[in-house]
Order: structure tokens, then C-alpha cells, then sequence
């Protein structure tokens, strides 16, 4: 049994008390909580040495350049990149899909052509195809759901015709925990030619991340989910794809030369960060990867294994609780959704408020998932690093009261 | 502020046992109103006899703040004049409102429910701020509902 | 004469030596330094009550929320926006510029349409325009300077003719300091029908800005400017524009409802607000704006002035330098560019880094407006509220300095 | 670290009367390369004779490191082999790399000025790392222009 139960110190804000109890901090899928390694460091920037990046001719600007662009080489690294022009720093995984669906799609796609998206998918991966769909007259089809809430992968020689120009998908849901295949799935859409997007903004922070054992062609993720700063996130790209990509946002430092009626791009991966990036964000964020990789993902993973397994067997002890996820640890991650009898999820959540136990309720951004999960909203709880068997038992013991208040038998 | 201040057994009643539930078929008003961030939902029709709410019917889904105060709505307005119920979301929107001091909203303390009946078992709402969106939905669409007789 | 020099204590980096110099920043107009009441604020979130925003049923969500919206309300308050609505929080100044040129413009330009800029524009309002021209057809034109670097307004008349659909200029130039009469081109382009957006990424940390007197459509700005971190800006709109204007990015936070082929959007701001927004960076916003307020923009402005008209007539005591900007101080800000006979500027950077003093040296990310002046480059020296008198003699110091060594004579 | 050790006699020299400048009417080699985040501009014209450069013509505008440069290179390789120019190329970059440590470069420390000749003043540029790419961009047009040849 991992025990990291001594990294907690390390994050303020579990010190905090909530109407009298002690926090639980169960909505990590929304945002993790950040270390001081992590507030430290950026806080230390703008103390210390803060000046714009890339122009400046005079030491402090020498300075944030260097450690912004060696927060680009410390993601490419956590996510082995091939090199780190290969990270484009972006406000979060949000942008980063944005960047693709617009970038790549406006200028491959046109009608009759398909996108091929999964039951699954957080509106982050579902809104921007939908909206690059009806610029460009292609169509979405969606890869459907097995009954244990797994992606029915079985389906994809049947969606997968000649018309599918892209295959993009979750790589960890933020609902069901879900992890799916994802270098098989990007192996086959690969081969049959489709470009392949990967939507990791849980998968970085649950799991290893390996973009070049992945096989995608773009993954994109978000800082703030795993322990970094909000406002910023990352897409890594094919070296040869973001050479051809078009920009998606004009403005400074992404040009090479601008004349009054057209410009030219700076090399990647600068063509995409128009404007004074998130400097002390991006910083922020190489220092949660400092952080992480300190841990280990791997040990990460198997400590989320571990107090996921945990947790299922507790709710289990609760015949009202549903749950809607994989059984097998081996399919999912720390992401629990589910649904305490027919008590409407945010009244639970607020009686578990009460108790000092954060979770979410409602559709998690991802409506077309909760609709096919047949409820209204779900109930989820979520780990990270600093989540402990006691948070578990923190939450048992709030459904418990939750039931007492709702009478559920 | 114990949770039971939020869910006094009235509102629990009514979530599990919502009042004139359904549809009218030739509704004289008619609304749907929803809480994009939460998903409660909510469809509304009133039949009116001159200006007086002679039939109310709801359907829709959420939690049970926001069903069981559709729910004590249509019981409260049912058989009011249009006045009557203009009052009402008056003294219920007062009473919802975190800046309206409680000696304000017109309530009568010494007298639990003379005013607005078993909606004042809302008014634990108050103290959870969050809720009182859910709390207000079938107000925001009785008032809706309203206009879209006129 | 007004002294601003007890606000210097609130800026740590102001401490930093430099090459065993004390710091001599005069670099703000690319990036201002932070106050310590906008870092403790934003450390403070993240120590005691961060998470995601809006979607919430718990305390610490609900507190992280209200510190958001608030902040969005000083930032109304700020500008003097009829409401809080009316405020986008975005990535930045580039990002609230590509917004409304493809959020607007590709749904109304078409060929044959004009889109006036002007010869003084940051590349962040001229190259999405650029890239919107592309895509749609419409034609650039370009409002030129007059001999004294101010915009040359009698000839609009002539180029505004009914094909012009737009009208975005800057407030203020980062380059020349010029600052336009707003408000009277803003009318002349609104009555001819014209959209009106207003680049005030400068204008609005150096002067009072009231957006209902400005009379624009849009007005775009960013965060790390105005004493505020990186990774935040707005965007100010007319409350039935951004009602009717297309989402620039789709995902969480800005939908209605997601159906698998198509979704409805969030009411004005949230459509333009997709995914997790920077959400500690706003707070911070709204801090810096708390700062800006108490010392009132008024006494801003007039500080800029004073310490502008000290360095100009220093200036002048060097025959060598030669500045690109207007000597009327009613018509400019505290952005002060020039050439020190033939030395390069770059080279002048480096011998005045050598002294600690920090200053620009380039294009300024305007390059047909260094063009235009029959330069490679200048160098640029730029205030704030936390500069004095004595970091202008510095620069003064500086420029002799570097005379000698390239013996200029 | 003075600035006159990036300043040096030479460098200005160089910078204020650059040599070899102008352009080739039918160059052998040619090759045009910019800094865009400075702003230097060079274009590089090269006339062989075999495998000896036996003409150099230079134009481009920026600053003193990266003209100086430019000019100093332009004296150095005109009349040699093309093995030549390879190895100053070589030897150049091992001198403007700051991971290379001075003793490694090739530079005799006894004889300043003997492997490289006027070049050698370039050193100081390896304490400004900022300025290390003004002094490279003739060098890397260099290697374009070679290519170009080919
Ligand atoms: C006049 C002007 N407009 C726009 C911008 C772009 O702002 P940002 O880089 O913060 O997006 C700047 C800053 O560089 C500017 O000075
Ligand atoms: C699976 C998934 N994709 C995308 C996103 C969007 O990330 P962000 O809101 O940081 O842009 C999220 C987070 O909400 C997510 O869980």
C-alpha cells in the first residue's frame, strides 16, 4: 500500500477548514490544489527576476526566457517528446483542441468528410469539432460506449470508412474514469490515414504519458489539473503537422515578418503562442512536472490504483450507490461517478459540503455522456496525489448522512 | 446552520411527493425555464379563469430544492388572482434575497407560514447560497410564464 | 511635481541588482513589475480557497467563483462598462483582438469589404486581421502618420468610403507613445456605419479609460501591462454585439446545451469564456486594478506626463538622440523611442543592461511602423507608476556611456 | 566583465567600415539569412575559383556584433579552400559556444589572433549569451551559402 500521506504539508490549502470540519478534497478532475514547490516558484519569478520573454535585450528578459523555454523542455520531457519545439504552450487543453480543430481542420476538411469523436468526450472535444464541422460541411459520427463503460472498440472497423479524416478522443474520462486503448486506437485510425487527437488533459496528471509510444499526431492537456497554475495548458504536435499548421491566433512574437498585406510565420512552435504568452504560468508548470516527476508517474498511477480500489469497495457497501465506470482498475483511473439511490446528485453534493467534503455534481461538461448514462447528473468524486484512505472513509461517512437526511433504505 | 435547516421534512415531502405534476393540453401560459449550470428543468402551464389561476401544472427535473419549491408554488398560486400571485413572487423573491434583511421580506416571524405557507420552509435556502438559483427556478418561469399570456 | 516614489517598496524586483547595479526597469510597456498586493492576493487564492469555478456545489468553489465574478466587476468598474456582462476575460490583449476579428469578421466581411487599420498598429491588430482578410476576402487599408508621429485624421474623410465594415486602431502606440483622439475617430467611423475596436492593450495603464465615453464597439487590453499577472486580459464589448457575435473557442463553461451535432451557448460572457478560464490570473486583475484605483488613474496619467516631459528634455541635451514620437505631451503616453546616432539598437541595449538599466531594443512588434520611421530598430525606454526621475538620469547616464564607447560624437 | 571586452577596437572597426561589401553580379554561392528576433539581415554572394573562394560580397543591416561579424568573416575566408572554410566555420562555433570551455576551442590562448585572426576579439561575445546569435548569423548564412553551391 503506497502511502503518500506525508505530501500533503505540501499543499496550504488542505489545512483549510470547511463549515468547521476539515477539508476533503475530492474534485480533482475539476482542478488539483498546487504545492508550494509550485506557488513558490512563481511567486519567486515575479519577486525576482519577471520581464516579456524573447525580446528583451537586458538580463531579467535573458532570464524569463531562459526559464520559460526550460519549462517547454521540462514538459517535453514529461511527456517524452521527440524535442521541445514539439510543446506549444496554450491557455489550457481547451485552446489546445481549439488550436487543432481550427488550425488543421479549416484547411482539410470540407463536406462529406467525417470526424470521428466517442460517447465519452468532455465538450472540450466536442464543441470545436461540432463548430469546425458546420464551417466545413463535415459530419461527426461518435464511437458509442459498452455496457462495463468502456469504449466499444469492437465498432471502430465499421465507423472508420474512408470518409473519417480525424479520430479524436479522450484518453482518460473525466466522468467514468475510463482510460481507453489509446495507442491501439491511434494505431488504427493512423493507418487508415485519419489524423489522430488525443484529449490527455486527465490522463497527464493519472498516468504516464509517453506521446511517442501514444502514436498520436496532437495531445493536448491542461496545467491546472495536474498541480500547475490555472492559464495555462500545452498541445504537443507532430513536428511535420505543426510545420504545416496554420496559426491559430495572429499577433506578436509568432511572426518572422509583417508586411502591410500579409506576414510570415515565426518557426514552430512559436507560430502558434501569438502574443506575451502565460510566462510565469508556463514556468509554474514545469514546476509541477518537477514535482510529479519527483514522485514518479508511475508510483502516481498506482497509488491512484490502489485508493481507487479502495473506494470502489467501499461504495460498494452502499447497495443505493450506482456507480458508472469500469469495475477493472486495469480500464480506469481516479475518477468516480455515481449516484446515491434517486437522491438528486447536488443535493448530495451539499450535504457532503457540510461534512467539509468537496465533490462535484452535474454533468461534468459532458451532457452527451450523462444523457447516455440515463440520469441527469452524477455524483463524482476524484483523487490526486495528496487523497488518502481517510478521504475515502471521509466520503463514505458523508453518504452515509446523506442517506440518514434523504431516508434512503 | 445544521443541513436539516436546508431540508426541513416539508421540502423533502415535496420532492418526493410533487404537487399538480403533468402537462395541460390547451395551457392559457405556458414556460420552460432551466438552470444551464445545474440542469434542473423545469415546463410550466396555467389555465386561467378571468384573471384567477384556476389549474398549474409542472413537469421537469432536479434537485429537491428546485422541485419541491415548483411544487409548493403551484399549490400556493392555484385559485389566486393574478395580483395574488404577483404578490407572491414579490414576498418570495424578498425572501430569497441574501441582501433583504429577514425583519424585511414581509414574513411574519411570530407566525410560521401565514404568509407564504409551506414555502417558508425555503428560507434555510438563504443560509446556502449556492441553492438559491435551484430555489428560484419556478419563479424566474412563473414570471415567464406570465408574460407569455399577455 | 508628483512623487510616486514611496509606491516603489511594493515592487520586490525592484530590489534587484543588476551587473552589481541597482534595477533600472524601462521596460513596462512590454511588461509592468507586480506589486506585492497583487502577488499575495494571487497566493492567497491558492493557499486558502482555490478550485474551479461555476460549477461547484461546494464552499470553496463557491468562494473562488464570487472572487472571479468580482474581479470581473472591478474590471467593469475599471473601464466604466455599463455592466459586468460586457467584460470577456481572455489570454490576453492578442487574444481579445483574434476574437473579435474572427468572431465578428468572418461572419461579416466578405470581398470586396474594407477593414482600416492603421500604420501605427501592434501586430496583434494587424495580423488577425491579416488572417481574416485571407479567409474572407476584404482588403486592408491603412490610416498613415503625420510628420509629428500622430495619426493622420484629416485623412480619413478620404479613405473611410462606404466599403470600410471596420475601423481598429490602437489607443496608444507601444512604439511612437502617440496617443489618438479616440473618441473622435471612434464617432466619425461609428456614424459611417463602421465597427469600431479599439486596441487599448497600452491606453489603458497609462491613462484613464471610460469605455462609454470612448464610444468604440470593442475594446481589447491585457493583464500583465497594467501591474496584473501574465495569462489574463478582456475584452470590453457592446452588450448586442457580443450577443450576436460566434464563440471564438467552443468547450466546457460556454454551452447551454451539447447535443452530439450541435450545441446552444451560455448567455454573454461565458460563450466567449470556453473551458477553465485563468481563473487566479483574473483575480489578480482585479487586485491590480484595486492598486491602479487607489492611486487614481488621473494622478496616473499625470505622473507619465511629468516624468515624460523630464525625459524628453533630457533627451534633447544629447544632439545624438533622435526620438520617433510626438513632442506634445497632451497627445502622448510615457513610451519614449529613439536612436543614438548610428549605434545600433541592440547595441545601446547592451551597454545600458551593462548598467542596470532595462530597456527595449527592436520592432516593438510593429514592424511596418519602424519601417515607416526608416529604421531597423530603436530603442525604447517606457514608464510606470513605480519609475522617477532619478531612473531617467540613469538613462541618461546610460546614453553618455554609450557614446563613448561607440564615440559618438 | 566590462563591456569593452564585448566593444573591442576591432569590432568597432569593423562595424564602421565593414569590408567586402556590396553584391556579386553572378555569384557562385549565395545565401540570404536573418535574425527575426532582432531584426539582422545579411545577404552572403561567394565566387569560387575550384574549391577557393576567391570572391566575397556582403550586404545586410544590424548591429555591431552581427556586422562586424560579417565583415570580419568575409576577410577570413576569401582566397581559401573550401576545406579551410569549413574548419574556421568549425572552429568559429566552438568559440562562440558557451558548453565548449575555452581551452577546447582550438584558440591558441599564447597567440591571440592566430588561429582566427581579428575573429578572436569575438570571444566577449560568450559572456553576453544573448549576443551570441548576432555574432553567429554570418557564420550560418555561411553554411547556407555552401549548401547552396552544391
Ligand atoms: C499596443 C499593443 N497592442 C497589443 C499588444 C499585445 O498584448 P499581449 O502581448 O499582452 O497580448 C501590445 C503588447 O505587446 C501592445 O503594446
Ligand atoms: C477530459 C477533459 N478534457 C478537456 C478538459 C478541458 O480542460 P480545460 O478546462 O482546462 O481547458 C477537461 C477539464 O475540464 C477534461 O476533464
Amino acid at each position: 500500500m503506497i502511502d503518500f500521506s506525508h505530501l500533503r504539508q505540501d499543499f496550504p490549502v488542505l489545512q483549510r477548514r470547511i463549515h468547521g470540519k476539515p477539508l476533503v478534497f475530492l474534485d480533482s478532475a475539476a482542478s488539483s490544489q498546487k504545492p508550494t514547490q509550485v506557488l513558490d516558484v512563481m511567486d519567486a519569478v515575479y519577486r525576482t527576476y519577471y520581464a516579456n520573454v524573447h525580446r528583451g535585450a537586458y538580463l531579467l528578459s535573458e532570464e524569463s526566457t531562459t526559464a520559460y523555454e526550460e519549462a517547454r523542455g521540462k514538459v517535453a520531457r514529461f511527456i517524452n517528446a521527440g524535442s521541445r519545439s514539439e510543446v506549444v504552450f496554450t491557455r489550457g487543453a481547451t485552446t489546445a483542441l481549439n488550436m487543432v480543430a481550427f488550425g488543421w481542420g479549416m484547411d482539410h476538411l470540407s463536406a462529406g468528410d467525417k470526424i470521428m469523436l466517442t460517447m465519452m468526450e468532455h465538450h472540450a472535444n466536442m464543441v470545436p469539432w461540432q463548430l469546425v464541422a458546420r464551417r466545413t460541411g463535415a459530419e461527426l459520427v461518435y464511437l458509442p460506449m459498452t455496457g462495463d463503460y468502456r469504449l466499444d472498440v469492437d465498432r471502430i472497423p465499421e465507423l472508420l470508412d474512408e470518409r473519417v479524416k480525424v479520430v479524436s478522443f479522450t484518453g482518460m474520462s473525466n466522468v467514468t474514469g475510463t482510460m481507453p486503448p489509446v495507442a491501439e486506437i491511434a494505431k488504427v485510425a493512423r493507418d487508415h490515414g485519419a489524423l489522430v487527437v488525443v484529449d490527455a488533459a486527465q490522463l497527464v496528471t493519472h498516468a504516464p504519458v509517453d506521446v511517442q509510444e501514444l502514436g498520436a499526431d496532437f495531445v493536448a492537456f491542461s496545467g491546472h489539473k495536474m498541480l500547475g497554475p490555472t492559464g495555462i495548458g500545452a498541445l504537443w504536435g507532430r513536428p511535420s503537422l505543426l510545420e504545416e499548421m496554420e496559426p491559430f491566433e495572429g499577433g506578436g512574437e509568432m511572426i518572422s515578418d509583417v508586411q502591410l498585406n500579409g506576414s510570415t510565420w515565426a518557426p514552430v512552435p512559436h507560430k502558434f503562442e501569438a502574443g506575451t504568452p502565460p510566462i510565469v504560468e508556463a514556468i509554474g508548470l514545469g514546476a509541477a512536472v518537477d514535482y510529479l516527476e519527483k514522485i514518479g508517474m508511475e508510483l502516481v498511477r498506482r497509488h491512484e490504483q490502489e485508493l481507487t480500489g479502495y473506494a470502489l469497495d467501499r461504495l460498494a457497501e452502499l447497495p443505493a450507490v450506482r456507480v458508472f465506470g469500469p469495475a477493472d482498475l486495469e480500464h480506469r483511473g481516479g475518477v468516480i461517478s455515481f449516484a446515491l439511490g434517486d437522491v438528486h446528485p447536488h443535493d448530495v453534493a451539499t450535504i457532503l459540503d457540510q461534512e467539509g467534503i468537496a465533490v462535484r455534481a452535474g454533468h461534468h461538461c459532458a451532457k452527451p455522456l450523462t444523457r447516455a448514462l440515463g440520469v441527469p447528473a452524477t455524483v463524482r468524486a476524484s483523487f490526486q496525489v495528496y487523497n488518502t484512505r481517510q478521504d475515502v472513509d471521509a466520503l463514505f461517512a458523508g453518504l452515509r448522512r446523506a442517506e440518514e437526511v434523504f431516508r434512503v433504505d | 446552520m445544521s443541513i436539516e435547516e436546508l431540508y426541513r421534512d416539508v421540502i423533502l415531502d415535496h420532492n418526493r411527493n410533487p404537487r399538480n405534476r403533468g402537462t395541460l393540453d390547451h395551457p392559457d401560459a405556458h414556460a420552460e425555464g432551466n438552470n444551464p449550470l445545474c440542469g434542473d428543468e423545469l415546463t410550466l402551464d396555467l389555465l386561467f379563469d378571468g384573471d384567477r389561476v384556476t389549474e398549474v401544472a409542472i413537469q421537469g427535473q432536479g434537485c429537491s430544492i428546485s422541485q419541491s419549491s415548483a411544487s409548493m408554488m403551484s399549490q400556493a398560486i392555484k385559485g389566486r388572482t393574478l395580483d395574488e400571485v404577483r404578490n407572491l413572487i414579490a414576498t418570495f423573491k424578498a425572501m430569497m434575497d441574501i441582501e433583504t434583511a429577514p425583519s424585511q421580506t414581509g414574513l411574519d416571524p411570530d407566525r410560521p407560514g401565514a404568509v407564504l405557507g409551506d414555502l417558508e420552509a425555503l428560507q434555510g435556502v438563504r443560509k446556502f447560497p449556492v441553492r438559491i438559483k435551484c430555489a428560484n427556478l419556478a419563479w424566474t418561469t412563473l414570471e415567464e410564464a406570465l408574460k407569455s399570456r399577455q
